[in-house]
């Protein structure tokens, strides 16, 4: 028995942890430290349909126990995706969950249709919450109606399972989650950035460029636990959890709390064998807690034990 | 790529300025003047990794050197930490000024700005081992913020200037490459973008090397943080962490 | 010239430090270790109408630069608080700022009219955002109505300008603040902790027995400082801001983003001495940054030194 | 009431289990067994302070030591403390045992669990010095972290009890007591809630005080993280900070 692994919606993952969307690139750096067939997936980049460059730098700032970023969704647009970087991750045995943006639906639902077409593309992550860009991006993570009229119009055309991105930045995230899950999610991502800022006490400027950015890192990490302890006891879709994760000990923390999975994001920034040590670590934290399969932990802070979502 | 490096020594040679030097196996990897370490100071310090220069590389000895400025909180801790201390060093990453640009008998000239002055000591190095005449200008504050002159003097002839006129020749270090009318093959740059703008603007039409900064997440080229442009493009971009952080004048955006 | 010095409705202020309620309970334990006349004001404990005994322990645990807190609002209840806590303080050369608590709009009417009266009460400050209760507390918090209405009752009986106290767990803190100013709040607090939650990993329980609980510190300084920033330039009434709060230097952030005066919390657990020693380092900090008067700080992050608020 | 104390030593005793000595001036401060200090172990660690009692106070040399386990990471960090480091101490903090409850020639008992045994140190001391008679019963998990056996035992009969039986007697610190049939004036304890439980339980009209442990934030009584209800009251309480941590058995509820 493997005791890592998990069984989502559109993903057999051999084990529950992937780099989170942002934080690893199309995954070419990282592979250069390690094979990422040791990875559960891989959540790529997020696309747009054209080429974007981007934010102005300063895009990044560091905060107690946490950074700020303000990227601005650059990537080489969904076309390039597809033809170089998908291809190119095919070589390794591992799924790619590819995450989707965009400014308008149509921008959202044209990505979405072409890239869920890609043969190692397992799901999609749309990504309703990036605090980094004008248009769309977060105005669709706020509303449940917004949000689920795009989760409608993204699961018509893709050919693969949608998860859809949560932001924190809200009053509300239970709404949120069940808006989308009644639109049709196979699953959530959550949580994403928080919006903050710092300003430089020398010049008395934002220190980013663009002024906001998204907060990430263990500071957000108790944040991220209460968000997915409401949402998995409001929903049946699973939860791929992530917010300040650095250690195996935090992810049975995340699964306690309700996630079937977990993604890694800036812990990769300062330790790159973050993921893989993780996966090393993981099943000598279940012997210590005497649990047999991973999946055992999901919604223990809870349901004391009873089982939530597990797989088909 | 990673590794636990112990500290060998960590002394003050300036006003707030501090030579580190670190020994393990990844000096090993080490070759290119220019090339950076991402260091994480303290493992319950500051969150993200600091990229710092390295100033001196030593194979024979296991050694390298990097010179710092003890500014911010991360900094400011690596000051505090004592011969036998250990900290974590990511590198060597990006990639470094071009050696090879110059044969022998041909000249260089270096020039350095406050902390972007490091880089260059190796630079210089392997420069003159290689047989480059080496004329180096260095910039800095005030005067007590001057170090290396003596070193980078071993070299080749050594100038100093300082912005408020306390050492050295008053100014900026264009105006010493000016009034000494310092001319070159190759010239090898590393400071403070204005530094590296007026340079890039001096000398059209030479060649130009150009060492940048930029705020970095990954320091490996994942995160997108450190990008610059490129002329006459909307969405061509090269990363400072791993395109750089040496690109040549006229290739990026200053 | 005092360069610290700060006018604000109702508060003239020696300078713009004060600890944040909840955070120095009624003045007597730090008593001991400084004169609290040193300090610009003291917000003291929430108080409601009736004794509260708050929630069951643990009510504290630790997060990367943060911690969690679910108090409950323990407290003496107003009538004990003006006759025992009050009077006490009143030895002391330093404006009261008095946190006001409640479960209904009723109960914060009646302890704003009762301790709006007390001679050293100088102003009130209206917690519509304590997410550590059942009822009210965050609720009124949390939608820009009901906390218009909440404020508009208050401001009929409080003999004392009223200051609403924001809650940063919304998707637009710019609405509350809107909200609350047109109702007639004098000026804002803010924020309030956010929402959050750790799980024991040895036990599968959530740490805090009321199992979420309100996270401060550093960790949450630039969302503070991302929510003043948003705030101070769409409202003209004055902000006390806080949310990690730890140094001078964090002072002037503070400031730069938006805020007249600033309030300290966590940080008093930390060192209790905190709020005198940054009293004492603040002209430094404005001697190297060549500012003379503090009050030039506000809004410097987004007005390049503008007038914004100043006083009367 | 704040200092940066000096470590003048900090050895492992047990498995994870510290000694650590400090010296400075607030030892003078320092007078009541069971008193605690609050203490940040470093700037650019954990947050908060970390709770730890007096475990013995020598104010002829301006010394105290503390025994910590060395489990989270606050403690782990201070763990890896050398001599000539400093530490943010705050303290003495709380009200501790009362030795006043007994004179000369009485009998005390003294109970203590797992890492609750430290500050039964400094009480053993003043009692004995005031001509009580001690007798004290340690109980610990294992063989492994049993600490400080011979320095109780110099003071009086001490016995030990582990749970596993890998050393002394196999039980809990009451079966040592039953079967000893040891009787006192006054009890103190200090240890986990349940033991503490039990010992209020089996004497419950004797003189017994019992120091509790509570998750805290401020320490000195000013947050409330730390209260504990008082018997047939909605609304009244006890800090366990500056009230306690030792309450006479009754006093709060348990
Ligand atoms: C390729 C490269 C090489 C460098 N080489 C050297 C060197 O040899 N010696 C030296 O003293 N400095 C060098 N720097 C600058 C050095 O990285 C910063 O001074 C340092 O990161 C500041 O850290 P801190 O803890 O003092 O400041 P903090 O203010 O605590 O830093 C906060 C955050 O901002 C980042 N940051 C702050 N200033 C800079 C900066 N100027 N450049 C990039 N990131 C910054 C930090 O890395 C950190 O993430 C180099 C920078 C780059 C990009
Ligand atoms: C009055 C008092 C006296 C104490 N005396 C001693 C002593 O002499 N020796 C000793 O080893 N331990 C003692 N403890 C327990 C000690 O405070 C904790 O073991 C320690 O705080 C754990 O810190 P950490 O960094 O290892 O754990 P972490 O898990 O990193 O701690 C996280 C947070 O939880 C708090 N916490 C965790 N466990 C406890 C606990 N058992 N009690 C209170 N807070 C806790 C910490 O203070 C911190 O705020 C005492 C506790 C109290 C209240
Ligand atoms: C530099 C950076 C870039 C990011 N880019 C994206 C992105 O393109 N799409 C997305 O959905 N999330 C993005 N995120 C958010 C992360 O995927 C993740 O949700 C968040 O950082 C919280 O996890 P962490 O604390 O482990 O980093 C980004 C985060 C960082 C730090
Ligand atoms: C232990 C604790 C108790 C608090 N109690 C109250 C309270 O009674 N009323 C209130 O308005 N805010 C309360 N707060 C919130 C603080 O006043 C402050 O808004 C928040 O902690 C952010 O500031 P900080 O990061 O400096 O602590 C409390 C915070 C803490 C940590
Ligand atoms: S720092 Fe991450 S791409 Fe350069
Ligand atoms: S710890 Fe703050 S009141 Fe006891």
């Amino acid at each position: 028995m493997n005791r890592l692994a998990v069984e989502l919606p559109g993903l057999s993952l051999k084990n529950p942890i992937m780099p989170a969307s942002g934080c690893f690139g199309f995954g070419r750096e990282y592979a250069k430290f390690y094979d990422l067939s040791v990875l559960g997936a891989i959540m790529i980049k997020a696309t747009t349909l054209e080429a974007r460059f981007g934010n102005p730098t300063p895009r990044v700032a560091e905060t107690p126990s946490g950074m700020l970023n303000a990227i601005g969704l650059q990537n080489p647009g969904v076309d390039r995706v597809i033809n170089e970087e998908l291809p190119w991750l095919a070589q390794y045995d591992v799924p790619i969950i590819a995450n989707v943006a965009g400014s308008t639906v149509e921008e959202y639902v044209e990505v979405a249709r072409r890239i869920s077409k890609a043969p190692n593309v397992h799901a999609l992550e749309l990504n309703i919450s990036c605090p980094n860009v004008k248009k769309g991006g977060i105005a669709f993570g706020t509303v449940p109606e917004v949000a689920a009229e795009l989760t409608r119009a993204v699961k018509e055309v893709s050919d693969v399972p949608v998860y859809v991105k949560l932001s924190p930045n809200v009053t509300n995230i239970v709404a949120m989650a069940r808006a989308v899950e009644q639109a049709g999610a196979d699953g959530l991502t959550m949580i994403n950035t928080l919006l903050g800022m710092r300003i430089d006490v020398k010049t008395a400027k934002p220190i980013l460029a663009n002024r906001t950015g998204g907060l990430s890192g263990p500071a957000i990490k108790p944040i991220a636990i209460r968000m997915i302890y409401e949402v998995s006891q409001a929903v049946s879709i699973p939860i791929i959890g992530m917010g300040g994760i650095e250690s195996a000990e935090d992810v049975i923390e995340f699964f306690y709390a309700g996630a079937s999975a977990v993604a890694i994001g800036t812990a990769n920034f300062i330790d790159p064998y973050v993921c893989p040590n993780i996966i090393r670590d993981l099943p000598n934290v279940l012997d210590e807690l005497r649990i047999d399969h991973i999946s055992q932990c999901t919604g223990r802070g809870w349901n004391n034990g009873q089982t939530v979502y597990c797989g088909t | 790529m990673k590794e636990n490096m112990k500290i060998i020594a960590n002394r003050q040679i300036a006003k707030d300025i501090y030579e580190l030097t670190l020994a393990g196996s990844l000096v090993q990897r080490m070759r290119t003047p220019g090339q950076f370490v991402h260091m994480k100071v303290a493992n319950s310090g500051p969150l993200l990794r600091r990229p710092l220069s390295l100033c001196d590389i030593n194979q024979e000895a296991n050694e390298c050197t990097i010179i710092y400025r003890a500014e911010g909180a991360g900094t400011t801790l690596l000051s505090q930490k004592l011969p036998g201390d250990t900290v974590d060093v990511l590198g060597p990453l990006g990639n470094g000024f071009s050696v090879s640009a110059l044969s022998s008998g041909q000249r260089a000239l270096l020039v350095g700005g406050g902390i972007g002055v490091p880089p260059l000591y190796e630079l210089a190095k392997q420069l003159v081992k290689k047989g480059v005449f080496v004329t180096i200008v260095l910039g800095f504050q005030t005067k007590d913020v001057v170090f290396y002159e003596e070193r980078f003097a071993s070299f080749g002839e050594t100038y100093v200037a300082t912005v408020d006129g306390s050492y050295g020749m008053k100014g900026f270090v264009t105006d010493v490459i000016h009034h000494h009318r310092l001319s070159f093959h190759v010239l090898y740059a590393c400071g403070p973008k204005p530094m590296l703008r007026a340079l890039a603007n001096e000398f059209p039409h030479q060649d130009v090397y150009l060492s940048l900064e930029e705020r970095m997440g990954c320091g490996i080229g994942a995160c997108f943080a450190c990008v610059c442009r490129v002329p006459h493009s909307e969405t061509a971009y090269k990363k400072v962490c791993s395109d750089g952080p040496v690109f040549r004048a006229g290739e990026v955006v200053l």
